[in-house]
Formats: C-alpha cells, structure tokens, sequence
C-alpha cells in the first residue's frame, strides 16, 4: 500500500518534472526539473529492489551528468536575451502529443499484456552491489569491457572538440 | 504493479521525444534525450523486477554509461556551438539544406 | 587461335581501345592501329562466316564458369540470326577508321570500344554477358556524341543515354526474372538464352518482363513513338557516331527481340507481336512522312532510318519465317545502304558546311562519282529491286502480308514513303543549280572511291544474288519459327486474343 | 528441262554490261574531259544489236518448236529461297515474250540510233546512253522474266530509267519534279503490285512462284483473294502504264529527252502494265468481274486522255496523251480478256508511237527545242521525210484503214462489242474519233499552212540521216505491222494472235460477221469525222484560240493535277513539316517531356523538405515512427 | 588460441586506436607520420582478417564473453570491407590534410575507434554490446564530422549528427528495454528461440521493441523517413570522413542489421511488408533529392540514401542466409568500392577549404586532368550500377535475390530507381566532360590519393569478375 502510494507520489514528481523539463523556457530550469524526474526515479528505483542503481542514478545521474550540464548552463552565461524565439511552440507540442500518440498507445498496449505482478521488495541481496557486480564480471564481461572503450572514445572527443589545440588556424 | 512502471516509462520517454521535436534550444533537446535514455532505464529495471533476474540492473548501467559519453560530447558540442553563435537555438544553424 | 575467334573479335577491339586511351599514342598512330584491329576483326569475322555451316545452332561455341552459383557463363557463340549482325558490325567499322579524321584519338579509341562491345552483344549466349555488353555498347557512343557532336549535342547526348538506358535497366530485371523463373521451374541456375526457350512464363510478370524486354529494343530500335531520341541523337552525333548507331546499334536492337523475345515470350509474342506490328507500321508511316518535313538532311536521313527500322521491327513480329528471314536480310541491307548514307551525308556536312538541304544543290555534275555512290545507296534505301533494299523489304512484306493483310498494306507503304523524301532530298542536293557552296564541291578521292566501292558492290550483289546471304541465314530463322509456333499457338488458342482489325487472307 | 536454254539471259544483260561499262567510263571521265561521243554510241549500240540478234535467235528458236511446246527457260540462279518461297532468276522465252522481245529489242535500237543523232553534242551524252541500256536490259528482264518476282525487278528497273531519263536535264527544277512525280506515282502502283505479288504468292504460289506453276495452279485461287489479287495487279498497271487514277505522271514525264519518251513513254515501258495483265491473262480470265474494272478503268482513261489531248499545245504532251488513250484501249482490250488483240494493239502502238515521237523529235530537234504546236505550220516543205514518216505514224494512229493501228484498234473494239462490252464499244469508238481528230490537229499545224514562227522556220531543215533512216524503218513498220495479223473478215487469219494463243488463256465470245462488219464500219466512220473536222479547222492554216469555257477546262485537265496536288502533295508534306514542327516536339516527345518536369518538380519539392533545420528532420523520424506504429497496431494481436 | 585468432583484427584496430591516441600525445609528431601509421594499421588489421577467414558459426570466447560475440564469414567479411575502407580512408586522409589545415593527430586514432566500434558491432550477438558498439562509433565519428571546430559547416553537421544519433539511441535502448522484456534476455538466440517458440505478433513486447530498434538502425543507414540528417551531415564533414562514414558504417550497420534481421526468421517476415515500403520509399527519396542538388557531396550523399534503398531490398528479400548474406557483402562491397574511390578523387580534387563543391566548379575537369575524371567516371557507373563495373554485378545480384524470393515488385521498384538516378550521376560525367574547363584543376602533389584512386579503380573492374561466393 505504501509502495504504491510512494509510486505515485515518484511518478507524479518524474512526470512533472519532464513536463517542467519540456516546457521551461530556459534550459536552467529545466535541468533543475530534470534533476526532479531523476530523483525520483531513483526513488522508483529502490521500490523495484534496484538498490545499486538507486544508489548509481542519485550519484552519477542526478550528481554528476547533471551537476556537469548545469555547470555548462552557468558557464556558458546564458541570458534570455540568447534564448531561441520560440512563439509557436505550442503548435509543436499539439503536433507532436498528436503525432506520439499512436506511438504511445501501442507501447502501453505493449505493456498492458503484462502478468500483473506486485512490486514490493525482493529480498537476498536482489540488486545489491555484490550480486550485480558479480553478474557485471562474470555474464557481461564484453559489455563491461567496451564501454571502457566508449568512455575513451568520448574522452578523446571532448577533448579534440572543445580543447585548446595549436593546430587550430 | 509492474505495467504502471512501464506506463510511466512510457510517458517519460514519449515526453522526452515531445522535447526534442518541439523545442528548438539545443540544451533542452539534449536533456530531452537524457530523459528518453532514462525512461529505458526505468523500463530494463521494471523488467528486471518483472523476471527477477539482475540482467536488466547491469544493462541499465551500460546505458547510464552510453549516456554519461553522449552528454561529454554534447557539452563539447554545445560550447562548440555557443563559440559560433552565442547562441543555442537549432534553428540558428541551418547552412546545409536544400 | 580459331577456336577463339569470337573472343578475338570482341576483346582485341575492347582492349586495345582502353589501352590506347590510357596511352600517349599520336592521333594518326591510334588511328592506323585501330584500323589494323578492325580489319583483324573483319578477317576474324569472314573467317567465321566462310566457316559457318548454317545448321540452325550455335557454332564457334565459347564456354567458360564464370559466376557458377548462379549458373553465369561466359559463352558465346554465333548462329544464322547473330552472324548478320556481326558481319555488318565487322564489314562497316574498318570504314570508319579509314576514311574518318577524328578530332582526337580518343576518338578511335571509344569505336574500338564500340566495336567490341557490339561485337559481344551480338555473340553473347548468356543472358548476363549480352547485358554486360549491351550497356557498354552505350558508353563509347556516350562520349562521341557527348564530346564531338554538333551544337545541341549535350541535350542530345542526355535524351539518348537516359533513355536507352531507361530501357535497358528494364530489361536487366526482365532478364533476372527469366533466369529466376528458369531456376523455379527446373532447380538449376543458368542464364544461358537459348535454355530460356523451355520455360513456361504465364501471368502478370511474365507480361511485365515481356513489357520491359520490348520496352529496351523498342527503345534502341526505335519503335515509335520512342523514336524521339533517335533525330537528336543522329543529327548531332558526328558522322561516324551516326553511322555506327544507324547501321549497328538500332540492329542490334532488332537482333535482340529474335533473340531473347521471339523464342522466351512465344505465348505473350502470340498475342501481343500484332501490336508492335502496328507500331512498326505506324513508325515507318510516321517517321516517313516526318522525314520530308525536315530541312537538315541529317535528320532527314535519321527519320528515314527509323522509318526503315519500322519495318525491320515488323519482320520480327510477323513471325513467319520469311519476314524473319527479311529482317534479317534487311538488316545488313539497311546497314549497309543506310549507314553509308549517313556518311555520305557526313562527306556532304564536311564539304558543304551546312547540313541544311536548301544550301546544297547541283552536287551531281561537280561529283558525279559521289553522286552515283549516293544514288545507288538512295535506292537500296528506297529497295528497289536490284539493291539489296529489296530484299528484305519483300520478304518482310510477304510475310506480313501472310500475318496480316492491314500490316502487309501498310507495310507496302514504304515504297511510297521511303522513295518520296528520298527523291525530293536527291533532287534538292544533287539536282537543279549548283549552289555557292556546291559549285565547287570536291568529289570522292581515289582513296575514298575505293573504301565505298566494296560497300556499293555488296549493295548490288546482295540485291542480284542474294541467296548465299539468305541460306546462312534461313536454317535459324526456320529453327526459331517453328519453335514458335509449336509452343506458341497453343498457348494463344487458350487465351482470347487481342481485338484488332485483324484480315485473313484464306477467307 | 528440254526446253532450257542458256542464252536466254543474255539478252538482257548485253545492254546491262552496255549500261556499266558507259555508266562507269562516263562516271570517272565526265569531270576531265568527256571522251568523244563516238565511243560511247559504238558502245551502245553493242548491246541492243546482239540482244536484238539473240530475240531473233529465240524467236527462229520457238518458231522451229511444236506449236503447244513453245516454251524456252532458263534458270540463271536460285535467288530466293526462304521458306516456301523459291524464286529463280528464270527467264522464260514464249511466244508473247518473244512477240515483246522482237519489238522491244528493235525499236530500242533504232531509238538508240536516232539518238545518236538527237543527243549529239549534249552534256551528259555518256550518261544518256548509259540510262538508255539500263532501261532497254531492265525492260528486257521485265519481258523475259520467268515469274512476277523477276519481272518486278525489270519493272522497277525501268521505273528507275524513267525517272533518271526524265530528269536528265536536271538543272532544272521542273524536269527533275516531272521525274520524282514519275516515280512517286509509278512506286504507288508497285505497291499495289508487291501487295498483289504477296497475296498471289500465299493463295497459289507456294507450289512454285514462276508463271508456269501459277498457271497450273491458278485454279485453287479463291474467288475474293482472286479478285484482290486482279485489282492489285491492275493498280500496279496503272501506274506502270499510265491509266487512271495514276497517269498524271505520264504527260510530265515528256521533259525528258525525246527519245526518252519514244522508246520508254510510249513504246515500250508503258505497255509493260498491259504486258502483264496479259501474262497473268490465267487469272484474269477466271474473274470477268475484275476484268470489267480493267476495261472500264481503260477505256474511260482512253476518253480522258483523248480530250485532254483535242486541247493541248505541246506537241510531245499531245502524243503523251494519246499514249495514255492508247493505251486505255489496251486495257479495254485485255479487260475483255481479248489479250492477244491488246497486245497486238501494243506491238503496232510501240511502230507507230516510237515513229511519231521520233518524228516529232525531228520536229523539235530542227526547231531548236521548239514544242509549241502554235508555233510551228508549214514544215512539209523544210521536213519531206519526216513529213511523210509522221503522216504515215499518224494514219496508223488515228486508225486510218489499212495502217496498222486501225486493224489492231478495230479487233480491240470489236471483241468488246463481242464480248458483251457495248458501252465499251461505244466509247471506243467516240474516242477513235477524237484520235482521229486531235492527231490531225497536230500534224495539220505542225506541218501545214504557214509558218507561224518565222525565225526557227528560217533555220528549220531535215535531220541527219542517222535520224531519218530510223524513221523510215519506224514507218514502214507503223504502215505494215497490222498485216500480221489480219482478221478474218480482211482475208487473214490472225497469225500473231495464233502465234501467242499458247502464251494465253483467252476465251473471247463470236460476235459473227455481222458484228465485225458494224464495228468496222463505225471505225472507219469515226476516223473520217475525226479527220474532217481536222481538217475542216486546221488544214489550212489557223490561229490559236483563246481557251475559254469546256477547252479551257480540258486545257488545265480538268484541274486534276491541282487536285491531286491539294488533296495528297500538299496535305503530306504539310504533315511532314507539322511533324518536324510540332507533332514530334510536343506529341510523340510528351512522354519525356513530362517524365523531366514531373522528376524536376520531385526534386524540387524533396529539396524543399531538405529544410536544414534539425527539428525538422527529428519530426519526420517521429512522423515516420508514428506511422510504423499505427500500421504496427494492427497487425498486433 | 583460435578465438583470439579470429579476434585479432578487431584487436589490432583497438590497439592501433589507442597506440596512435597515445601518439597524439607528442605535439611534435608530423600528421602524416600518424597517417602512415594508421594506414599500417588498417592494412595488417586487414590482412590478418583476410589470412583468418573461416567457414561456420565461432562464438568468440564463448565462455567468458558468454556468447556474445560471433565471428564467422558474414563477419570477417564485413570486417575486411570495414578494415579496407579504413586503410583507404586513411589513405586519402594524408592527401586531403594537405591541402586542409585542421588535422589534429587524434584524427587517425578516432578512425580506428570507429572501425573498432564497426568491427564489435558486426560481431555482437547481444543487444547492449552491439549498443555499446553502436556508441563507439558513432560518438568516434561524430568527432570525426566536427573535427573542423573552426567550420560552423562542420559544426552544424556534428549537431545534427550528433541531435539526431542520440536520439536515435534513446529509441534503441528504449526497443532494448522492451525486448528484455519480453524475452528476459538480450541475446540474439535466447529472443530467436522465444520468437520461434511464441510467434511474433502474440509477443507484443517483442514486436514494440524490435520497432524500436529498427527505427534506430534504419536512422543509422539513412532510411526514409529516418534520411534527412545524411545530407546535411555528409556536406559538413570532410571529404575523407564522409567518405568512410558512407562506405565503413554503412557495412558494419547493415550487417548488423542483417544479424538482428535474421535473429529468427519469423522476425524478418513479420518486418518484410514494411521494410517493402521503406525500401521503396528510400530509393524515390533519395533520387529525388539527389536530383535537385548542385553540391557534388550533396548528391553523393542522396545517392548514399539510394543505395540504402538497395541494401535495404536485399533484406527485405532475404532467401537463404547464405545467399542472401553474400548479396548483401557483395553490394556492400561494391558500394564500398566506388563510393570510397569517388570520395579518395574528390578529397585531392576540391583543392584547399574544399573549394571546389558543385557540378559547375568540375566543368571540363576531363580537358585538363583527363585521368581523374576518367576515374570519377568509372565509379559513377560503378555507383550508378552499368557494367562492367563492379556496381552492376551487385545490382545483379539485389535484384536476382529480390525476384528469386518473389519480391518482382520490389526488384521493379529498384530498377525504375536506378533509371531515376542516371540523371545525377551521367550529370557529373557530361559536367567533367563535356564542357570546356575553366579551373586549372592544380592541387598539392601527393602520391597517396592518385594511387588509392588507381588501386579503387582496378577494384571496380576486378571485383566486378569476381564470381559471387555463396
């Protein structure tokens, strides 16, 4: 009973935050609502036993990519006056809720087809770091591997993309 | 129940989709896609809930990682552009058409 | 070497062409060279047509494994209905190089291409190798009109490459379909043309290919109304180019319906061949009478050789064998009277300046040799019996006067047509007063009499004693007919046939 | 074969290796310098001699022969073998061949020699004489020849010698248009002929398509491919011989030389329609119906022709039209399957109408080129041979009793009035009455009265002998030729028609003496009107009228050319140049035209999608995802 | 030991990758030096690809990658398409930076991330690693596209690339997430086998998410409607770059594709009557923005959407694995093969800042350097599919394989495309040919670009003999 009601209250803050996320003018304050989504979707998170990547979305998610992006906002300084007109958006909202919802319809009649199974707390360990960490070593070892290589990658290209480099003329 | 998770996915993502196609600032189409990736997220771990296997814990862990890659780039990205412009509208580059 | 000669005769051309191009060869070196070659390529083809037997079947058979998954052979070969083709390609190209000063010698070496590209498409026992050198047969012809032609020759150059190709790509998938239906109905891959006989091709794509394989001839033939590149095109290619198109290329399109269509499509040919008869009719008629409307007796000469492929077509559909035989008797007759019109025409641009009719005039008393030449081309053109014209035309009109009395009628027309341009053009150039820029107008060199002279001669001797010509040729026409009928009337006996006006003559 | 012989093939191809060997040495020393004309008339005349000496030896040939085996063959070499078609180049000596080729080959070369004289010291003087052999060897392949296909190429030869002759001058415009009208007109009927060939050839020629075979297979033709068959052969006639609709090329074709016209425009290519009507005499004589078109279609162009002829001027156009009627009455005679009388008419036409254009060459000739009949009078005095040659050539033709042309014409117009033709009669004999008539009209202003021209009076003398001998020869032909064959009712007994009945399938009905008589007698009447009132206008002197009212009308022939000109030149050529101008620009080429605009107007469009704007391309990945899943939904169970 | 063998190549690259990051470290290393070494390490990745080719299905290391990686000769092929398009990329590469000044030395690195990331993606046999690969390239080449930071040309194309890619990716993982779902696992054959077992159409989750997948590799081959951004990007990028973006990346996606397409066969049916349309829609798009554009690199990249199409054909028309799969490398390679040569002629052609972009700026180029434009010439008729070039044999192919699965239609549709597309590429040609220069056509010597154009063009005609291995 809690656990729904906590589900509730969660997708509540996720969806408004999303909302807020679309629908605010400036793109600091819609990072500040997408951090709302975030944290409560680490807050989902936990009511699906995912205790790692609860733990995982409110440090990496909600600190570190969105600490950087807001980092980035208030670097780059910018005033409404850089912001893009957008007078029509609201045409675009109406096209695009339009235009998504056969695309959401057919998702959630997707997911409707779904044994109606309870959420509450799986107990053993389910989710813990140990566990997952063992099935990270062991079954998705390849994974594991190259995403090192993304990571090198994107390393490599921030760098070459916003570095200072002499070879630029 | 699982499917309301599922549901909420759902409409995180298509939110998600609704800001990239509406919006014309390149930071929030950008969150836009962090949230889509989120919604997946959501979805992997509800399915894991679903199967009770862990599989679905470590795969949304990859995409954070997909998704941890794709925001460096899309900040260097971003500068790249505001360096140009000064400002961030999408619309603002529109040199290569026809 | 001889067990090879039909590759000799293709690839020695194609080779030395691309070689050449890439070399820094002198114009005039490129020039006697390619002379060489096609002369080795004519010997090579005499060769073969002295060792012909005339059985109805392949001969000189070359056979190599080149795509075996799919049962893609290299192979070729010639029969009484290919070795026309490759006599005329084999007899006209040595004209070119030697009476043709190019403006660069990339020139000769894009009619070596030509040579050994028609040259393949014309042997080629396999569907894959025809197609392959059908479409390089386009690219040297590309480049002389494109590069070397008159004013409008861009224009010109676009209409006649999208266009043939536009047939072409059609056809390329009805080939595919042919050798996809062969390897359902029998288990095995093969592309070979003459397997494709036994197949047994009924609804909508069977029509579909037939459609697109006739849409490719009847576009390079042409077939009204896909004539329209053809005055473009000819007008503004150089002279040779044109003689080439005309006297080749356009034979080979026909060469292709009797080859791939005739004995593939016997049931959708029964019941559609009387279409394209009236459109061969009607083209011969149209472009006929067109041709007395133009000024410019290039285009003249290129609406009478449409005129002339009308019928040449029609041989094909009346699928008896003396119109078949015709046709392809006329195809060397209208090769070579056509074809060495043209150049004449090229002697007349070149030493006139113009290709305007209304600037010649009196031609005939200051050449009277060019003039003769001319004439006796003219009437080949006109088939006057004596000429090899005649020939083809009767047995053509014979034969669709058996098929159908309203074609032959309109068939017969040509003796009409064909002589109306053809005299009102000869009076205007050869006749009445010399004009400023005929007064002084050079006749053939002694050089340039003798390269025509073998050409006229064959004329004559093809129009007075033609039979040699035809009993190479009649085995293979025979051996298609019957096929045809064997397996074609029945297959139009249970279907209702196409509404035309249609008159029997065995009342 | 007994009866094959190897001669045969000769005969035709004498003066062909003539016609080569002049053309060529003409061809390649015209430019430098002509060689003298004596060269060249020896080498002409080589050919028609031995070929006229080789007709002989072929006539002594059959004449030796039993009467019912007069056949002599001879197959060069298969020509044509595709399928059931096997065609030699046979040539077949028979005795209405060999009547052919005993004029043809004598008359061509007494036209040869006149012509030495006529074309002397003109340009081209090789050329011409290399023309006249070709005509003479296709003329003769045309005769000789053993089946249609083979006889074609003579027809089409000849066509073509008629039309490089006619337009031997051709500097000018009007001579070489005659030329092409001659052609053009002559190819319309060989595509009636070619047409009737294949028909013929598919009903009854698989067998053998030689005239022997045909012959003895002629009975299984049915009666409606037998009919179109007749028809279409007869269109072919027309044209070759000049009836109607097809004769308007023949008065034009006068602008070629004047001997051109004697030996091809009168003698002997025109006849070559009546020739072979009587050569497929098997056929026709099995459909009267057919027949009845032929001797109407002759007999009315007779008539035409005759009053085209009463109003003309140029004394070569006069002698054309009376060619033309001539000729219709050989149509009338072969459509009343009287063959032999046709081609008796024929044989004495080909004496008297050579004659009578030689003559008038001379005329022409010693008027420096002079054809006006108004403008010439009084040469009996300057001319004495040719006066008297042309007053024999034009009794024969006006059907003066005891001359050749009035026997043959008077079989003709009786044996329709036999054969149940009475209109055909009738007409004929109205028609002799005008010959009688517009010939005399000619030679009374041509030779009588008072010279209207007096300059070219001054200078006007006789020919030389090479032309006048030829005359002579011609006269006394024209003056005998019609003893050959004298019917019964003069004391003879038709040796020629005896002499070509095996060649022949003739079944002519008896009219009886009566009927003889009556036809004689009108024949002989309406000759004397037609003279009396020549004479009565012109014997002594007159002047040219004005043409007004019906003479002016017939003056300008009826205004057919201008017809034909307005309903068939024009119209075609119109239709050429709207085709260069529009059909083909913007009919025939719609298709591409359309093609390109519809891929521009594509491009366009799909270049204005390519809008450049991210948002943009993100909405159609979403239009395209939103699509998918509706499609997707339903699939979906 | 023979698994690492069959590894080795995509080793050699990765290694390569990072040896030549770690180059760029110097500051004083010469551009060109990395290029030579990025070239020796495509060319060995290459020839031990080539030494290693073996027949039938390894997975590599099966146990500790569990099963997610395969290598057989689908993959090796594709692996010696991507490594040879790398070695010329490379190879062209030198040429271009000679006359264009934004080279930076991790340039050569990024290329062997990319073919690193091609390399894994067609041998993943698993969802997330074929999305990790995925990301490996596409993020390696989108710095690739905005590598001319100065350019707002460059920069646009990396955001739209870039925009546009990642969204992409969220449709990817988002498909992903419901696969697992639906299947409980991500690899290939635990999904076959629950698709095989509970049909396609009664497992919802299954269906939905292989939507979205599709939907995210379709934008990665440039489908229609997914094809918008490739213009666009194409024209930004370099010449190089868009040159190894058309060829490598098209070869490793569509064999991906093709992996996951055949995952079971009831997927592939369930997908052939859409892919239908969007095969022929994409060909249409294509040509038709092709026809329109005057920027060479503009129409190249239409052209690229066309040829999609192709691809695109023989997938809907799969036959047999075997067959079909060889039709498919075949094509690859002979799109690989002219594209890479057109690219490799342009990049020493269009002259310092690419001056030269449009049709107009190659006029009479054949008057002036007559080898180059002969060259061009033969890859346009390899592109535009006439013989003997290697394209026509390809389009042979497609289009036996497409009428021998009974697809006519959609072999027709091909054809009447290809007749459509004539019109651009003979455009370059009369362009280069027929018209008299007015550009001196003089760029910086090096011998690189002329010898990989030459070896490209031998390529044409030999692999156009090659029979088609099955």
């Amino acid at each position: 009973m809690a656990a729904e009601f906590l589900f509730y209250v969660f997708a509540l803050l996720a969806v408004a935050g999303a909302l807020g996320l679309i629908l605010a003018k400036h793109p600091m304050n819609g990072a500040i609502s997408l951090v709302m989504t975030m944290i409560a979707l680490s807050g989902l998170y936990a009511l699906l036993s995912a205790k790692l990547i609860f733990v995982l979305q409110l440090i990496v998610y909600a600190g570190a990519i969105m600490s950087l992006i807001l980092f980035i906002i208030m670097f780059l300084n910018i005033r409404k006056e850089d912001l893009p007109e957008e007078r029509g958006r609201w045409l675009y909202y109406l096209g695009g809720t339009v235009l998504l919802t056969p695309v959401a319809l057919l998702l959630i009649r997707a997911v409707k087809t779904l044994p109606g199974v309870e959420t509450t707390i799986v107990g053993g360990g389910f989710g813990g770091v140990k566990e997952v960490g063992l099935l990270l070593f062991s079954k998705w070892l390849l994974p594991f591997e190259i995403v090192s290589i993304l990571l090198l990658v994107a390393l490599v290209g921030a760098v070459v993309l916003a570095g200072h480099r002499r070879s630029d003329s | 129940m699982i499917a309301d998770y599922l549901v909420l996915s759902i409409v995180l993502f298509c939110i998600g989709i609704l800001g990239v196609v509406s919006r014309r600032n390149v930071f929030t189409v950008f969150m836009s896609i962090e949230l889509m990736l989120n919604a997946a997220n959501l979805a992997f771990l509800a399915f894991s809930r679903l199967h009770e296997t862990m599989d679905g814990h470590v795969l949304a862990m990859m995409v954070m990682a997909v998704a941890a890659a794709e925001a460096a780039l899309a900040l260097a990205v971003v500068i790249l552009l505001h360096k140009h412009k000064g400002n961030l509208d999408s619309n603002a580059f529109s040199l290569l058409k026809g | 070497m001889f067990e090879h000669v039909l590759s000799v005769m293709i690839f020695l051309p194609l080779a030395a062409g691309v070689l050449l191009l890439l070399l820094p060869v002198s114009r005039n070196g490129v020039r006697v060279i390619g002379l060489a070659l096609s002369v080795i390529v004519l010997v090579c083809g005499l060769k073969v047509y002295v060792d012909f037997s005339g059985g109805g079947g392949l001969e000189f058979v070359e056979k190599k494994t080149w795509i075996d998954a799919l049962g893609i052979h290299y192979h070729v070969g010639v029969d009484g209905i290919s070795l026309f083709v490759l006599m005329a390609a084999a007899v006209l190209f040595p004209m070119v190089f030697m009476l043709f000063t190019a403006k660069s010698r990339a020139y000769y070496c894009n009619m070596l291409i030509a040579l050994g590209a028609m040259v393949g498409a014309v042997v080629a026992a396999d569907l894959v190798l025809f197609y392959v050198f059908w479409e390089i047969m386009l690219l040297p012809i590309f480049f002389m009109i494109g590069l070397w032609g008159g004013e409008k020759r861009i224009a010109a150059t676009i209409k006649i490459t999208i266009y043939t190709i536009s047939g072409s790509l059609l056809m390329l998938a009805a080939l595919v379909y042919l050798a996809v239906s062969y390897q359902a109905q029998t288990g095995v891959w093969s592309f070979e043309i003459a397997k494709m006989a036994v197949l047994d091709l009924h609804g909508g794509f069977a029509l579909l290919a037939f459609v697109g394989m006739m849409a490719a001839f009847a576009i390079k033939i042409p077939l009204f109304p896909f004539h329209t590149w053809l005055p473009d095109a000819y007008s503004e290619a150089p002279t040779s180019t044109t003689f080439i198109l005309s006297a080749i290329m356009a034979k080979i399109g026909v060469y292709g319906v009797i080859r791939l269509v005739v004995p593939v499509f016997e049931a959708e040919m029964a019941r559609y061949a009387v279409i394209f008869a009236y459109l061969g009719v009607i083209g011969l008629m149209y472009c006929g009478i067109a041709a007395i409307g133009q000024r410019d007796f290039k285009r003249m000469l290129a609406y009478s050789s449409a005129s002339h492929m009308g019928i040449i077509a029609l041989g094909v559909f009346c699928m008896n064998v003396q119109a078949l035989t015709g046709t392809l008797f006329q195809i060397v007759a209208h090769a070579t009277s056509t074809g060495i019109l043209f150049l004449f025409a090229g002697i007349l641009e070149e030493r006139g300046n113009s290709r305007q009719i209304e600037d010649f005039g009196g031609v005939a008393y200051s050449a009277p040799i060019f003039a003769t030449f001319f004439a006796v081309a003219m009437l080949a053109s006109c088939g006057l019996p004596g000429t090899s014209g005649f020939i083809g035309e009767f047995l053509i009109i014979l034969g669709a006067v058996k098929y159908n009395m309203l074609v032959g009628i309109l068939a017969a027309a040509t003796l009409v047509i064909g002589v109306c341009y053809m005299l009102w053009m000869f009076q205007r150039v050869f006749f009445e007063k010399p004009t400023g820029k005929t007064a002084a107008f050079k006749d053939l060199s002694a050089y340039e009499t003798l390269v025509f002279l073998p050409v006229i001669v064959l004329i004559l001797v093809m129009g007075i004693y033609p039979q040699p010509f035809i009993a190479k040729i009649e085995p293979a026409a025979q051996k298609h007919i019957i096929q045809m009928i064997t397996t074609g009337e029945p297959a139009l006996a249970e279907s209702t046939a196409v509404e035309l006006p249609y008159i029997t003559i065995t009342d | 074969m007994e009866n094959s012989v190897s001669y045969l093939v000769l005969i035709p191809l004498m003066p062909l290796i003539g016609a080569v060997v002049i053309g060529l040495l003409h061809m390649f020393t015209c430019r430098k310098g002509a060689l003298p004309e004596k060269y060249y008339s020896f080498l002409a005349l080589i050919g028609p001699v031995l070929s006229t000496l080789l007709a002989f030896k072929a006539f002594f040939h059959l004449g030796s022969m039993d009467e019912q085996a007069r056949v002599l063959t001879q197959q060069a070499f298969t020509w044509i073998s595709v399928g059931e078609l096997h065609v030699s180049m046979g040539f077949l000596a028979d005795p209405l061949s060999v009547l052919m080729l005993l004029f043809v080959t004598f008359i061509g070369t007494i036209i040869h020699v006149y012509s030495i004289g006529y074309m002397a010291g003109e340009e081209n003087y090789g050329k011409f004489f290399s023309y006249l052999n070709l005509f003479l060897g296709s003329m003769l392949i045309l005769v000789l020849a053993d089946g249609p296909l083979v006889m074609f190429v003579g027809w089409e030869g000849v066509g073509l010698c008629s039309y490089l002759l006619i337009s031997f001058y051709s500097k000018e415009r009007d001579n070489v248009l005659a030329g092409n009208k001659a052609f053009i007109v002559n190819r319309v009927g060989d595509m009636g002929f070619i047409l009737g060939l294949s028909l013929l050839f598919w009903a009854i020629g698989t067998d053998g398509f030689d005239y022997l075979s045909l012959r003895d297979n002629a009975h299984n033709l049915t009666p409606a491919v037998g009919l179109a068959v007749c028809l279409l052969l007869f269109v072919g006639a027309t044209g070759k011989s000049a009836q109607i609709p097809l004769y308007v090329w023949l008065p034009d074709a006068m602008a070629g030389p004047t001997p051109v016209s004697a030996l091809i425009h009168a003698a002997t290519m025109v006849t070559a329609g009546v020739y072979m009507v009587a050569r497929f005499s098997f056929i026709y004589v099995q459909f009267p119906a057919a027949g009845a078109v032929v001797a109407w279609v002759g007999i009315l162009t007779a008539l035409l022709a005759a009053i085209f002829g009463m109003f003309q001027k140029d004394i070569k156009k006069i002698l054309a039209y009376s060619t033309i009627s001539q000729l219709g009455y050989m149509f009338a005679a072969v459509g009343v399957a009287a063959y032999s009388a046709g081609i008796f008419h024929v044989f004495t036409h080909a004496f008297f109408k050579a004659l009578l254009f030689l003559g008038a060459g001379s005329v022409i000739y010693a008027l420096h080129h002079q054809q006006d009949i108004w403008k010439m009078g009084g040469l009996k005095s300057k001319m004495p041979i040719t006066y008297w040659t042309m007053l024999i050539g034009c009794l024969a033709l006006a059907g003066c009793p005891l001359f050749s042309g009035f026997f043959s014409k008077d079989e003709i117009l009786y044996l329709a009035l036999a054969a149940g033709h009475p209109g055909i009669w009738l007409v004929g004999v109205v028609v002799a009455a005008m010959t009688a008539y517009y010939t005399f009209r000619m030679f009374f202003l041509v030779f009588h009265g008072d010279a209207r021209d007096e300059e070219s009076f001054a200078h006007a003398q006789e020919p030389p002998r090479v032309m006048t001998v030829p005359l002579i020869v011609l006269a006394v032909g024209a003056a005998l030729a019609g003893y050959l064959n004298l019917p019964g009712i003069f004391g003879g007994d038709m040796e020629v028609s005896h002499w070509l009945s095996p060649s022949l399938v003739e079944h002519h009905g008896e009219g009886g003496h009566s009927l003889e008589l009556l036809a004689v007698a009108a024949s002989i009447v309406a000759f004397a009107i037609g003279i009396f009132i020549a004479y009565k206008k012109f014997g002594d002197g007159a002047v040219e009228p004005e043409y007004s009212g019906f003479s002016s009308f017939a003056y300008n022939l009826f205004h057919v050319d201008r017809l034909y000109h307005a309903l068939l030149v024009r119209p075609y050529k119109g239709l050429g140049v709207s085709i260069r101008k529009r059909l083909d620009p913007y009919g025939a080429d719609l298709h591409v035209k359309l093609t390109v605009v519809l891929y521009r107007s594509l491009g366009r469009i799909f270049r204005f999608l390519q809008a450049g704007y991210v948002r943009v391309y993100a909405i159609y990945m979403v239009v395209g995802l939103s699509l998918i899943s509706l499609f997707f939904s339903q699939t979906l169970n | 030991m023979t698994d690492f063998l069959l590894l080795l190549p995509l080793l050699i690259v990765g290694a390569g990758a990072i040896s030549l990051m770690l180059l760029a470290a110097f500051e004083n290393v010469e551009k060109e030096i990395a290029g030579y070494g990025g070239m020796a390490v495509f060319l060995l990745a290459f020839v031990v690809q080539l030494a290693g080719l073996t027949a039938g299905d390894t997975y590599v290391f099966a146990d500790i990658f569990n099963s997610m990686m395969v290598s057989n000769t689908f993959t090796q092929v594709v692996g010696l398409i991507i490594t040879a398009c790398g070695f010329f990329t490379c190879m062209s590469s030198t040429t271009y930076f000679r006359q264009n000044h934004f080279c930076k030395l991790e340039y050569y690195a990024l290329t062997a991330f990319a073919a690193c990331g091609m390399l894994l993606l067609t041998m993943a046999q698993e969802l997330i690693t074929a999305f990790i690969a995925l990301e490996i390239l596409s993020l390696a080449i989108y710095v690739l596209v905005g590598l001319h930071r100065t350019n707002v040309r460059a920069t646009e194309a990396l955001l739209k690339y870039l925009m546009l890619g990642a969204f992409a990716g969220g449709f990817y993982a988002m498909g992903g997430a419901l696969i697992y779902g639906g299947a409980n696992s991500t690899h290939f054959a635990v999904i076959g086998g629950v698709i095989a077992a509970g049909g396609f159409f009664d497992q919802p989750l299954l269906a939905v998410g292989s939507l979205l997948i599709l939907i995210a590799l379709l934008f990665k081959v440039a489908a229609f409607p997914f094809h918008a951004w490739v213009v666009d990007v194409y024209d930004g990028a370099a010449l190089p770059v868009t040159g190894f973006m058309a060829t490598a990346l098209k070869a490793a996606v569509f064999a991906f594709f093709a992996n996951f397409l055949m995952l079971d066969h009831g997927l592939q049916a369930s997908w052939v009557e859409y892919l239908f349309w969007i095969a022929v829609f994409t060909m249409f798009a294509g040509n038709l923005i092709a026809i329109g554009q005057n920027s060479l690199k503009r129409m190249l990249a239409a052209s690229g959407i066309v040829h999609s199409g192709y691809l695109l054909v023989a997938l809907v028309a799969f036959t047999s694995r075997d067959f079909s799969d060889s039709v498919l490398l075949y094509y690859l390679a002979a799109y690989a093969v002219a594209t890479l040569g057109m690219f490799c002629a342009l990049s020493y052609l269009s002259g310092e800042g690419e001056k030269r972009q449009n049709f107009d700026d190659f006029k009479g180029l054949a008057k002036v350097r007559p080898y180059s434009a002969a060259a061009i010439t033969v890859f346009l008729l390899s592109m535009a599919g006439l013989p003997p070039t290697v394209g026509f044999m390809g389009k042979l192919y497609i289009i036996i394989n497409a009428i021998h699965a009974e697809q006519t239609m959609l072999a027709a549709l091909a054809i009447v495309s290809s007749v459509v597309s004539m019109w651009y590429y003979l455009r370059l040609v009369i362009t280069m040919y027929f018209y008299e220069a007015q550009d001196d056509f003089i760029t910086e010597s090096s011998p690189f670009a002329p010898l990989c154009t030459l070896i490209l063009v031998v390529c044409v005609f030999a692999f156009a003999l090659l029979p088609l291995g099955v």
